[in-house]
């Protein structure tokens, strides 16, 4: 281990904070701060997306089963029980992190792809629940909240902000600790890990509950910095495409990664509004450019090592 | 009885166009062990092709029906060319996680083809005309001959899938290909050529879909991905690489689907089948009709 | 190696500040001309959308040609939706603290409408909104006039629409002497939130209509086969279906059409209003009969033929959709409330279409007020006199033929022949 | 006393007893060998050991307690550890990462990584000689060192039991001996060793005993040399006598010399893994040339690159004209036709259907003509002409993999470990087909094969190939004197 490295990159992810941090001194533009507020909640989402695909290995593409649960979960408790932000977010959370754990089941068995449909159907049902359920959920219209986080763009921003750097910091930390190389170990080849004395399901079960975790929080803070929680902005598969592009193209099995993905992401689609329309397909052929060209992302670009 | 009938009808046209959609999808799975997210998005392209051909330049419903089929197959191979060569030649992955890019990379596709659609087209649905006017009278039920016709044409293209690839030497090559890529390659096969065949042949049945969807209860681009989801479901119920299973699946779910309608509640319809799905991955991965 | 691995992430921060920088610097803080930028939001792929677009240019290229706000000028902004909440949200956001809009109009997604409503307050930004129907929309301001009076609805809300298709159903067919009686209702509609209290005012005013409602049947929107709901709807011997469909359009009246289902297509059907719907239903519609608040240039106002004309004129488009409509008074009501307004603030813009009082193309434009049920929503009579009015019509060969009100009645309801063979 | 005592090990896949009543005793600091031929049994049964799968029936004690059944990593912390023979490291870490991987507690509490880790990490590489590569990342190591790495893993917790699953495959011989020496030291440390090989004389020079695996049975247990003598081990391995002289020359026509096909291959890599080096080998028209190894010797990688599904550096030529950018179906085309070790029948078509795709190149007449001749070789796959492949029994198998590949009218057919799993009638069967074949149509044929018998009663020459390079070249009477008894 070099001491000195690991001081470095410490030192310039503050420093990349705090330059981030003193945006809303230099600019005035709170719309761009309403930009990045999106793209660092869109950059948890795929950190604990991440964490699941790049370090656990299982190819989940029901994020927004997560992230819709938490969604929905912290939004009715305000809107029909009219309990505080801060009490709905973590009773959010934590049928997010419940519904973590009822994955854990088909993620032991089911390899693949496979598991990949499962999540997939789970996002379909919970779609169905919402509409079925549509005198408590609004169904397709949505749900009105009673409170948001704030109401200054500043202060959104910086929640926004905190909840990345925390996800980032904890992240990074569990990815790097002996935790994490064990994590990486069982998604690699659980029989092998098992051999060397591990219960991979322990391990597994904590991956979904810390992908729940930051996911749901993600979710719930999302719904009160929107005001509303709606199927399009927390269920739908465009959400979930969202996320895994930004993984993907950013560098996948990297926080960094995530966050240039996400950033990249909604930032781009901004860029190209003059495209109108088109703007999302550009964007969309942007990443497939990535995906086919440079398929292990930006970070790749910057000199690093293949992530094979 | 009558309800019974109306429901064995019903459920036969909607089966025969499921089974055609999810017949090539399965078909590109045994050959080249993709699962192609873009299949919805080509079939919808399809269908508004042949809508703009047939009606808005007035060439007729049948060269309105080729065109798109046309269209459907050159897509198809721009998607193969462009995004499915380049990334299985790619070195730069582990070979174990090109499944999952090649899954995100079609659907990246099918979300770039739902743009220009909605951009060509708009978003609004469209249906084609009917193939032939007039209804026949089965047992107290009224049913259009157009659905009759399309029943009968996709059951007629699923006849010409089975002649291919049981009786010519090609069609059996393809066959052969999903049960031993090596083993036809060891024979002098150009496997690359096959997978060429493949995936032409892949976009002419979701074209095809594509055109009866569109004649039969009409498209639009924002239906892409539910065609996708339902292709997939039945392309897993049946067994991944199963073409009779597909066909058997496609059937199931389009009785299920009708008959939760019918004697549940129509709102329900999707709902049984996920759950059959579910269970069906919990306790039988391979499929109801898999082989492996 | 060593120095490769120190340069990652040292290159990735600096391209993340870099990103962020530019984007900082490329966009404009302020507006700096001294035009009245006003925005315009909807999901440009959609016919219903593009007539937002269309409606909106009109009203301002006219209100500019006239001279503007005191000589200055009103300039357009147009936002995308992509149907998207979030990507809604942004647009507003960008559209307020980046492009200096002082009022938004459009949306007709009630998805869409409902994730503004919070952001319009939130950056005290009027919004009117011309296309939704949710009734959510007047409930949501009357419970909270504070912190939505910015919210003003420019169309009307699903529970009028149903009651009004239920006095066009009297008027038209049930209690038609010259047909057989129409008076077995089903009620058909997709199943989501806006069709709730279409159904609940369907049940209330069809029996007072003179219909028995029979069966209640709702489906989920992406039905893609109706085959099943319509058997079930012979088998009740209905022969009215009274609609509230919106996502779905094409699907069930194509097959109702070939099915020959032998009941009258009546209700409210989102998508029948386009013109666009015979060339998307190969004329399946042939029959369907719905209501909308503006048609043809139905002369409910002096204004009407007007607009009619200019607009297919200046955009080559056969029919305007309702939306056009409602978008065009919705913009004169702002342009009224920017001259009457002292300055373009927010506050000063709300109160200002409070006041709103003028002619539009689809008869009086006012707001109801705060403590009025319909908070904010735009008056509705069928006198266009009194408020923004409405009319029925039936597709008959391809066109749209305004069957009610009778003064303004182009034609007489037809029954289709397998309707009429039914009986 | 026995530290790992099995009892009656049972396990059934489907419609095949993979491990059939295995019974055997290990030591501690005894190295047991456990060989067999493909699809013998023994890597299941050590799957079975670890827990990976889950025995039907019997009974595994670790020192005296009871472990079968167990999940692995229950039976992992009872001391027993595995290599397994494909693994794959962390990529993105270094050796020691690697190494303290394994070090590390079975907890999800722990996000700093305890002091003594590193030094314990350094104190195992130092064991297996890891050292000099602690920090560079394991895709920038040799093969040899992967294995090593994997060793070091499973050295890591001190296990009572040692399980290695063909430790030597894919290394050099001087990687081998290196190996062997580090097991060997092993047993200093009181570590009982299970060691799966295929090949009795790589690991005679370091197991103390050696329980050889047929069908899912233990045919013998002894030291090396009582196991290299057991009758049935022998015929297990080279077929009822080793002492045949060739037969008559019937079955090697006069060949007119022409060089078929010649090999220059310098060598052939499977990523680190070096699987051939400097192979030469030619055959000529008419000619039927075999080459014998053991499992692992890099046949199957031979004719791979032959028919080009490997690349290969070096050159191979086909009738004096270089194959080089040649694609596997020209080749196939051109007359090489390969039955493989696999056979990759198309086990859902009917056998005809198969014996017609072989032909496919041919019009329908001569497609028809040749699929009588080969039918008539092959009377039973006339029986089942039109049954799928699948429901073929294993030799039927075989020969509707010989027959399609003659479907083309090859000019050479490589034969890959035709023999192998399939019952000694069904093997004459088989052999009389190809003697009748050469006679009639001149086809020469190469031949990889284990076992030796067959090898040696059809070829005219033969090529010995070990660990990736040939180690003897010559006529085929000279074999058995030469290197025959060295073989085993």
């Amino acid at each position: 281990m070099n001491i000195a490295y690991a001081y470095w990159r410490t030192g310039l992810a503050l420093l990349a904070l705090i330059v981030t941090a003193c945006l809303p001194a230099v600019t005035s533009s709170y719309y761009l701060l309403g930009v990045l507020t999106t793209a660092f909640y869109l950059a948890v989402y795929a950190m604990s997306w991440d964490l699941l695909f790049g370090y656990a290995g299982e190819v989940n593409f029901g994020p927004t089963f997560l992230i819709g649960l938490s969604a929905y979960a912290a939004g009715l408790c305000n809107t029909f029980l009219g309990w505080p932000v801060w009490v709905c977010i973590p009773i959010g959370t934590a049928a997010a992190m419940l519904g973590g754990l009822a994955l854990v089941g088909p993620a032991l068995r089911l390899k693949g792809p496979y598991f990949g449909l499962v999540t997939l159907v789970a996002v379909l049902l919970l779609g169905h629940a919402i509409t079925i359920f549509s005198g408590y959920t609004g169904g397709e219209i949505g749900l009105a909240l009673r409170d948001i986080l704030t109401l200054s763009s500043t202060g959104n921003f910086y929640y926004a902000l905190g909840l990345m750097a925390i996800t980032a910091v904890v992240l990074r930390i569990v990815v790097r600790s002996p935790l994490g190389l064990i994590l990486e170990a069982s998604g690699q080849d659980s029989v092998a890990t098992e051999a060397l004395g591990f219960s991979v399901i322990k391990f597994k079960v904590l991956a979904f509950m810390l992908s729940a975790l930051f996911s749901g929080l993600a979710g719930a803070m999302t719904v009160f910095y929107f005001g509303t929680a709606s199927p399009g902005t927390v269920v739908v598969v465009a959400v979930t495409v969202q996320i895994i592009i930004a993984t993907i193209i950013g560098g996948r099995r990297s926080i960094i990664g995530s966050i240039l993905g996400a950033v990249f992401l909604v930032v781009a689609g901004e860029f190209l509004r003059p495209l109108g329309e088109l703007s999302t397909t550009a964007v969309s052929i942007l990443a497939l450019l990535v995906l086919v060209f440079a398929p292990n992302g930006f970070i790749s670009v910057f000199g690093r090592r293949g992530a094979r | 009885m009558e309800l019974l009938l109306q429901i064995l009808i019903s459920g036969f046209i909607i089966g025969a166009i499921y089974a055609l959609g999810a017949a090539g999808l399965t078909i590109i799975f045994g050959v080249s062990g993709i699962l192609n997210l873009a299949h919805g998005a080509i079939v919808v392209l399809a269908a508004l092709v042949a809508w703009y051909c047939a009606l808005q330049l007035h060439m007729g419903i049948y060269w309105g029906g080729l065109a798109g089929v046309a269209a459907a197959v050159v897509t198809t191979y721009v998607l193969y060319a462009l995004v499915v060569l380049p990334l299985s030649r790619s070195r730069q992955m582990a070979a174990d996680e090109l499944p999952v890019f090649l899954f995100v990379a079609t659907l990246l596709f099918a979300l770039i083809l739902q743009g220009l659609l909605e951009w060509f087209f708009g978003s609004t649905p469209v249906a084609t005309p009917a193939l032939i006017d007039g209804v026949i009278h089965i047992g107290g039920n009224t049913v259009p001959l157009n659905s009759v016709l399309i029943g009968v044409v996709a059951w007629m293209v699923l006849g010409g899938l089975w002649l291919f690839i049981s009786f010519t030497r090609l069609g059996k090559a393809m066959l052969a290909a999903s049960m031993s890529p090596r083993g036809l390659a060891i024979i002098g096969y150009d496997i690359g050529r096959i997978h060429l065949l493949v995936w032409g042949l892949y976009g002419l049945l979701a074209g095809i879909a594509g055109v009866l969807l569109a004649s039969f209860i009409g498209a639009s681009s924002g239906v892409a991905i539910n065609l996708t989801a339902t292709a997939f479901t039945i392309v897993i119920l049946g067994g991944l690489g199963n073409v009779l299973g597909s066909l058997a699946a496609a059937y199931i779910l389009g009785f299920l689907g009708t008959l939760t309608a019918f004697l549940i509640a129509p709102s329900l319809r999707e709902i049984p089948g996920l759950c059959l799905l579910i269970i069906i991955l919990y306790l039988r991965p391979q499929g109801l009709f898999g082989r492996h | 190696m060593r120095s490769s691995k120190l340069n990652r992430p040292l290159l990735a921060a600096a391209a993340l500040a870099t990103g962020v920088y530019c984007v900082a610097g490329a966009l404009p803080d302020a507006r700096a001309a001294d035009a009245i930028a006003v925005g315009v939001i909807a999901p440009k792929s959609h016919i219903l959308g593009q007539a937002i677009f269309h409606a909106a240019e009109l009203s301002v290229a006219q209100f500019n040609a006239r001279g503007g706000v005191n000589g200055r000028k009103i300039e357009l902004q147009e936002y995308n939706t992509n149907f998207s909440a979030a990507d809604s949200a942004r647009a507003f956001q960008r559209a307020v603290q980046s492009d200096g809009v002082v009022a938004m109009v459009g949306v007709f997604t009630s998805e869409v409408a409902l994730s503004l409503m919070p952001w319009s307050s939130r950056l005290k930004t009027p919004l009117i909104i011309t296309g939704a129907a949710s009734s959510q929309i007047p409930e949501r301001v009357h419970a909270q006039p504070e912190r939505f009076k910015y919210v003003f609805h420019g169309y009307v809300n699903s529970a009028i629409l149903a009651r009004q298709g239920c006095i066009v159903a009297h008027d038209v067919f049930t209690n038609n002497p010259r047909l057989k009686k129409y008076d077995r209702a089903v009620i058909f509609s997709e199943d989501a939130a806006w069709t709730k209290p279409v159904d609940a005012a369907y049940q209330k005013c069809l029996p007072k209509a003179g219909m028995k409602v029979v069966d209640h049947i709702r489906f989920a929107p992406d039905t893609s086969d109706f085959t099943p709901i319509y058997s079930r709807i012979k088998n009740d011997h209905a022969n009215v279906i009274m609609a509230a469909i919106a996502h779905v359009g094409v699907k069930p009246v194509v097959q109702w059409h070939q099915q020959q289902i032998p009941a009258l297509f009546s209700g409210i059907n989102g998508q029948a209003g386009s013109s666009k719907f015979w060339d998307a239903t190969n004329g399946a519609t042939e029959g369907v009969i719905t209501g909308t608040p503006g048609l043809a240039g139905a002369p409910l106002t002096d204004k009407s033929a007007a607009f009619y004309a200019a607009y297919k004129k200046r955009f080559h488009v056969d029919e305007p959709a309702y939306d056009a409509y409602t978008t065009f008074d919705a913009m004169s009501a702002l342009e009224d409330a920017l001259g009457k307004a002292p300055n373009t603030s927010g506050d000063a813009l709300v109160k200002a279409l409070e006041q709103t009082d003028i002619t539009g193309v689809l008869g009086r434009v006012a707001f109801h007020g705060l403590n009025d049920k319909d908070a904010h929503e735009v008056v509705f009579n069928e006198d266009p006199k009194k408020g923004q009015s409405f009319v029925g019509f039936q597709w008959q060969h391809g066109k749209q033929v305004i069957i009610w009100p009778p003064k303004l009645a182009t034609g007489h309801v037809v029954v289709p022949s397998f309707v009429a063979a039914g009986h | 006393m026995a530290i790992l005592e099995v009892a009656g090990l049972c396990k059934r896949f489907g419609g095949l007893q993979a491990v059939d009543e295995v019974s055997f005793a290990v030591e501690s600091g005894e190295v047991l060998g456990l060989i067999g031929p493909n699809g013998s049994g023994k890597s299941t049964t050590l799957s079975l050991l670890m827990g990976v799968v889950r025995p039907d029936s019997g009974s595994v004690q670790l020192r005296d307690i009871e472990i079968a059944g167990q999940p692995t990593h229950a039976i992992a912390k009872r001391g027993m550890a595995m290599v397994f023979q494909h693994s794959r490291p962390l990529h993105r870490q270094t050796v020691l990462e690697n190494i303290q991987l394994a070090l590390l507690p079975d907890t999800i509490f722990q996000l700093c990584r305890a002091k003594q880790l590193v030094q314990r990490a350094r104190e195992v590489a130092d064991r297996v000689g890891l050292t000099a590569v602690l920090h560079q990342h394991p895709d920038a190591l040799p093969f040899a060192f992967l294995r090593r790495l994997e060793l070091a893993k499973a050295l890591a917790a001190d296990p009572a039991v040692l399980l290695l699953d063909e430790p030597f495959a894919g290394l050099a011989p001087r990687e081998t001996r290196e190996f062997s020496d580090l097991v060997v030291s092993l047993r200093g440390a009181g570590c009982a060793v299970v060691l799966v090989d295929h090949n009795v004389k790589a690991v005679a020079g370091l197991v103390d005993r050696i329980a050889a695996m047929h069908a899912g049975r233990k045919i013998a247990e002894g030291t090396p040399e009582q196991v290299t003598g057991n009758a049935h081990v022998r015929e297990v391995y080279f077929g009822k006598s080793l002492d045949t002289t060739p037969q008559a020359p019937t079955a090697r026509t006069e060949h007119d010399g022409r060089r078929l096909l010649e090999t220059r291959i310098e060598s052939v890599h499977y990523g680190q893994a070096e699987a051939l080096r400097g192979v030469e080998l030619h055959v000529d028209e008419g000619e039927f040339v075999s080459v014998v190894g053991l499992n692992g010797a890099g046949k199957t990688t031979l004719f791979d690159s032959i028919l080009g599904f490997v690349g290969y550096r070096g050159d191979i030529q086909w009738r004096g004209n270089s194959l080089d950018g040649v694609k596997p179906a020209a080749r196939a085309s051109a007359g090489i036709a390969l039955c493989p070790e696999t056979r990759a029948l198309f086990l859902h078509m009917s056998v005809r259907e198969n014996l017609d795709l072989g032909g496919h190149a041919l019009n329908r007449q001569a497609r028809v003509e040749q699929r009588d001749q080969i039918l008539k070789l092959f009377p039973v796959l006339a029986e089942r002409a039109s049954q799928s492949a699948y429901t073929l029994s294993g030799g039927e198998q075989q020969m509707l993999t010989i027959g399609r590949a003659l479907m083309a009218r090859p000019r050479l057919l490589l034969l890959d470990e035709p023999t192998l799993g399939l019952a000694p009638l069904i093997i004459e069967h088989i052999s009389d087909a190809l003697e009748q074949l050469q006679q009639d149509t001149g086809l020469a044929i190469l031949l990889a094969e284990q076992n030796l018998t067959f090898a040696v009663k059809h070829s005219r020459r033969i090529y010995l190939l070990e660990t990736g390079q040939l180690r003897w070249h010559g006529e085929a009477d000279r074999f058995v004197a030469e290197v025959g008894a060295d073989v085993l």
